[in-house]
């Protein structure tokens, strides 16, 4: 397979890790500005914002090659930008215009990128699950040594799709990284009142397959996992449940106030964000300048800024595009009567 | 009387119901404390606690299972389904097992559970979070739909569902939970297949429930300018349909257009056109007009899903096709 | 030509397409070494192996999403749903999955999957093991629903749903498992969306599918001899729907029966009738009259489900009841 | 609650232990002549034979209360003879006749008796945990001290519904046993090719509730089991999944050979019959004698005997019944148009 290039967390060069920073910190970024461009009326629909647990999605794509192929869910911006998706497209995407990665048709909760295997964003908890183990079934079947990816929440992991998903992967040793982001909420529910385990990871038993657990704040442990896992995937050795610990910094959709959190819960959280937490280490052991952190979040501002121009340019659809794309190739009057 | 919302006539006969009848609890994902995504069961945990307003974990055929299996022995569950899409997951609990229970027993058992499906778009929630399912629910015998289209007859037909001994599932329009209207201070449970003339009319009687109805509304106000009166026609419950009172406005008008959200192909609409051109013959003057959802998934972007969805504007098209410019 | 049976053709259009496509698989629930519930698959696992014949856990939802996942990739699964009944266990695989993926990703992804639906009774089903569930993917936008009523057709629209870049349901009913049909040496696949007619006749149009269709030649037959001609048309394929072949067959008769074992309340019929009565109003020269399965769940005993299902007697009465006793 | 009479195992007297016998031995000739009577054309539709594995339903029963409620399987004939059912309303209905249980609407697969708390066969595999999980839901909301009983399979267990349900029912500390038969078979597959774990037991680990395994060939372990179970359940500690090994002597349904069995493994099972087992014990350690066992086996021919006329007597419905049960109060054309 395609994998990274094989070099281990402490050898990482400073360049990739100020990489892994920019990945942090463009996901921030995208999402704090897509909340205000949301507020200016901009952006309809739903956002569930990434904002706090953007070292799961860069650890975790940090240790794909360039042909894995993933699934995400409601929270997928973080996902898709951690593998390489244009800011713009996909602004414009949710500005609902025609050069959206889905053409206007499917805003935050459908987005895809194809070239990068980006299966897509859903709208159903739990629903990329099973497509992603049909991804590595597809894989496996044509011998192609890589993984599929698929990211999904702790309340997820009550959904009967998480179970069916990793029986099957582990029955037939699909190359898969289950990766779970155990935000403690699911909505406005926390963690003990959805499921008795304190560990997500402890289900992977019922598949007798590893279940490991990865600090979700800090992208080196992520990526340390994920790559353990992909080793082992391509292996032939099977799938991983991986448990990622992290925390959303903000409500669980832009308008929710996240009020039925303990304070004292989200200062904690608040207080290792992965993003300043792994500045400060990039600092402090690696190194890297504070100069060379500002330039990259000067760098984002731009890219940024270029990408709501960007979607902002975009022509809106003309309405009867509304009628195309329900088929392949379409019969006459299939889509209208 | 009083002016209240949709939602809040909703909250009101669970309330109510739940105050009436130690048995009926509530049942769903984040309806508790929080009141719910749409915050239609807002205050009532507060008021009932942990054990009759139930948050569950996210497992639509578990909790929808759990609401029947209650329901076997005497429970009055109330499942809130948070958008109609994710009944796709509790399909074999509403239709396999829920629905047919009676009747595979040979009329020993029931499960009267009440299935709350949040129905249609809320503006670009695009092709998961849209759906107006209620079409299936209508080929499922052994289900009642009820598609209650003003808050009074919400609060009215949501108690009827909850008293009445089958399964029912009762479809709300997210669109109209910030909808006013009059609801009389004590409400009666409504019987079931008994529309109701939303409008009166002479010249062409529309079929329309949920949000469609009040885009019918609409409709039939610019008509009316145009000089062609129409009559709209509000079923309320899909399952059992009332016929007769179908039959009695088309003695009236002999045409019939039809509007809903759904899309057109095997829509409820459907099933209303072929009930007239087969049990109405004599009646119809000419044919009957559709005017519903295109038969696409529900696209993102605001202007897609407008053209999608019918409108007032559409609808009228829809019933000048029918009557032809100024017939009287 | 030769006369095998539909389950022999079916499998032929498995092993054929499977030999033509090495993307090709097949993935179900008891359809390896042992061939299936109902020997549909025999023999492709000794011919294909484990890799192409997959035996799956009993786990609806994920199978069905493993096989649309594998599709995104550009494998061709084929999907064996034992009873279309467990398609309620995999409805958010096939409808909020499979059926949107090319429309709300804006054209950029398909979901070439087909699904295979064992439908309708095998006498003495009873409620979950008996329905005839199409009318719930006909009203599901991104479909395409195929429902072929003879061995050549079932081998050749096979075929053409493998192929086709869209996903598409396809509906095999057991009780023609066993049913024997001429079928070419050669089969090409058929394009969708083009019925037949399946007899010729110039009093009364009778629309129907699947097993039905059987007992809609018989009745054409029985009323032959009452003076009665009956022209059946087979639409083949629901989605698509062929309404040109549709019209030109009401062009000669202006009469139109609807028959299929489905539910009549939102069963298919209820389309094809709104259709006619809305696109085909000038041609109709009486009611539009269904001749369907009762608004019931499917009992047990025979005598109960012969009364649900329409045979050839009820055909007949019902085409009676159109064209009254003795009409040309 | 009102458990059984609280008497262990050990202590258990002759007459109850010859019930248990003579229970199993019930289902065994129930079944045989149900298959005999399905091959003189009698029955019609599926039949599903229980032979092999009486000692779980029996075991579990005998630990219960009148007050339990039951779900069932496709496989059901069993649970509902242990729970007591008449065997004569049993034929009735799979003769399709209108003193059946469930007046010749339900067949074999949808069997009821609601006055002994029986909810019914299911035909949907897994379809009767989420009801047997909602029936301990209202048993503890109604303060009843009392147990629901799932049964369900070994395949049963790779479906969302026995997943989403026992994490539910272990959030909740619900008053369930989910008694899982793992007869080594999903239909025509091997446990090895639907799951990888051994022991189904091990899937408990998931929802941190107990996972016992008990001889399911054993009638007084599958008793000794069931009763922890339902004791824990009534002191409000919640759920248990009962893992019986057993095994079943024929194909998956009558018709079936089950010629994918190897044989020495049906040999080997067959020796382990747990009727004939079990007798022996009871004349070889508790004094029973080998003529009560006679005189059980007579009894129970002359109750099917009985039983087979009661149904070949009684009337067939009326096809217009098929309009009647659709809904408790039926409007008017409701069902035909
Ligand atoms: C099948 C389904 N049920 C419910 C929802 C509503 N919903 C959207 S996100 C969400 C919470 C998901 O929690 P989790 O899996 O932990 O992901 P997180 O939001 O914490 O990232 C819920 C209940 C949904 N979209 N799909
Ligand atoms: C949802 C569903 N899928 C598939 C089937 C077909 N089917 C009936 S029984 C059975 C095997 C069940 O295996 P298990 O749960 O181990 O029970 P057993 O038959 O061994 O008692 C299958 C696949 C079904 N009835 N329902
Ligand atoms: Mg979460
Ligand atoms: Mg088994």
């Amino acid at each position: 397979m395609k994998g990274d290039d094989g070099v281990s967390d402490t050898d990482l060069a400073p360049e990739r890790l100020l990489r892994l920073y920019r990945d942090m910190l463009l996901i921030r970024r995208f999402e704090e500005r897509a909340a205000e461009l949301r507020m200016a009326g901009l952006i309809p629909g739903f956002l569930h914002p990434y904002i706090g647990q953007e070292a799961v999605a860069v650890g975790v794509c940090a240790a794909l090659g360039p042909g894995a192929a993933l699934t995400s869910t409601h929270r997928g911006h973080g996902h898709m930008l951690a593998r390489g998706a244009s800011p713009a497209r996909m602004y414009a995407e949710l500005y609902g215009r025609r050069d959206g990665y889905n053409r206007a048709k499917g805003g935050s909760l459908h987005m895809i990128d194809t070239e990068l295997g980006f299966l897509g964003a859903n709208g159903i908890v739990g629903g990329g699950i099973p497509l992603a183990t049909g991804a590595g079934l597809q894989l496996k079947r044509t011998g192609v040594e890589d993984v599929a990816v698929s990211f999904f929440g702790d309340g997820a992991t009550n959904e009967g799709a998480f179970h069916e998903s990793l029986n099957l992967a582990s029955l037939w040793k699909l190359p898969v990284l289950y990766v779970c982001e155990n935000n403690l909420y699911g909505e406005f529910t926390r963690q003990d009142r959805h499921q008795v385990v304190k560990d997500v990871a402890t289900r992977a038993a019922a598949y007798e397959i590893p279940g490991v657990i990865a600090d979700g704040n800090d992208v080196l442990d992520v990526r340390r996992v994920a790559r353990d896992a992909v080793a082992r995937a391509v292996a032939g050795d099977g799938p991983t449940l991986i448990e990622a610990k992290t925390y959303r910094h903000r409500g669980h959709y832009e308008g929710d106030m996240g009020r039925y959190r303990p304070p004292d819960e989200v200062a904690e959280w608040l207080a290792r964000d992965p993003i300043i937490t792994f500045g400060a280490r990039l600092v402090g052991e690696h190194g890297v300048s504070q100069k060379a952190l500002d330039g990259t979040a000067t760098e984002i501002e731009r890219t940024l800024d270029e990408a709501a121009a960007f979607a902002e340019a975009s022509p809106h659809p003309d309405p009867e595009e509304a009628l195309e794309d329900v088929y392949t190739e379409t019969h006459e009057g299939m889509a209208l009567r | 009387m009083r002016t209240i919302t949709y939602a809040a006539a909703i909250n009101e006969a669970l309330a109510e119901e739940m105050e009436r009848d130690g048995q009926v609890f509530l049942i769903g994902e984040d309806i508790g404390e929080s009141g719910g995504v749409f915050g239609v069961t807002r205050g009532l945990h507060a008021r009932f606690g942990d054990e009759r307003v139930l948050d569950t974990p996210i497992s639509e055929e578990g909790l929808t299972g759990a609401a029947v299996g209650a329901s076997l022995l005497g429970g009055r569950a109330v499942v809130e389904i948070m958008f109609s899409d994710f009944s796709m997951l509790a399909m074999d609990m509403i239709v396999n097992q829920a629905a047919k229970t009676h009747y595979m027993t040979g009329g020993r058992l029931s499960a009267p559970v009440t299935i709350r499906l949040v129905t249609g778009t809320a503006g670009a929630t695009a092709a998961q979070h849209s759906q107006s399912l209620e079409a299936w629910f209508v080929h499922a015998p052994g289900l009642k739909c009820v598609a209650p289209s003003t808050p009074a007859d919400a609060k009215a037909l949501l108690k009827t569902a909850i008293r009445d001994q089958d399964p029912v599932c009762f479809f709300e329009h997210k669109q109209l939970y910030n909808a006013k209207g009059e609801v009389p201070d004590e409400v009666e449970p409504l019987p079931l297949g008994v529309g109701r003339i939303a409008r009166e009319g002479t010249d062409v009687t529309l079929v329309s429930y949920l949000k469609t109805l009040q885009e019918s509304l609409g409709a039939a106000e610019t008509l009316a300018d145009e000089g062609v009166s129409v009559e709209v026609f509000d079923p309320r419950t899909l399952v059992p349909f009332d016929r007769d009172g179908l039959r009695a406005s088309l003695e009236k008008t002999g045409r019939l257009v039809i509007a809903h959200e759904a899309p057109q192909r095997g829509g409820f609409g459907a099933e209303v056109a072929a009930f007239a051109a087969g049990e109405c013959w004599d009646l119809l003057r000419g044919p009957v007009v559709r005017v519903c959802g295109t038969n696409t998934p529900m696209p993102y972007a605001p202007e897609l899903e407008g053209f999608v969805i019918p409108d007032a504007e559409r609808i009228a098209r829809g019933v000048r096709s029918l009557v032809g410019a100024g017939v009287a």
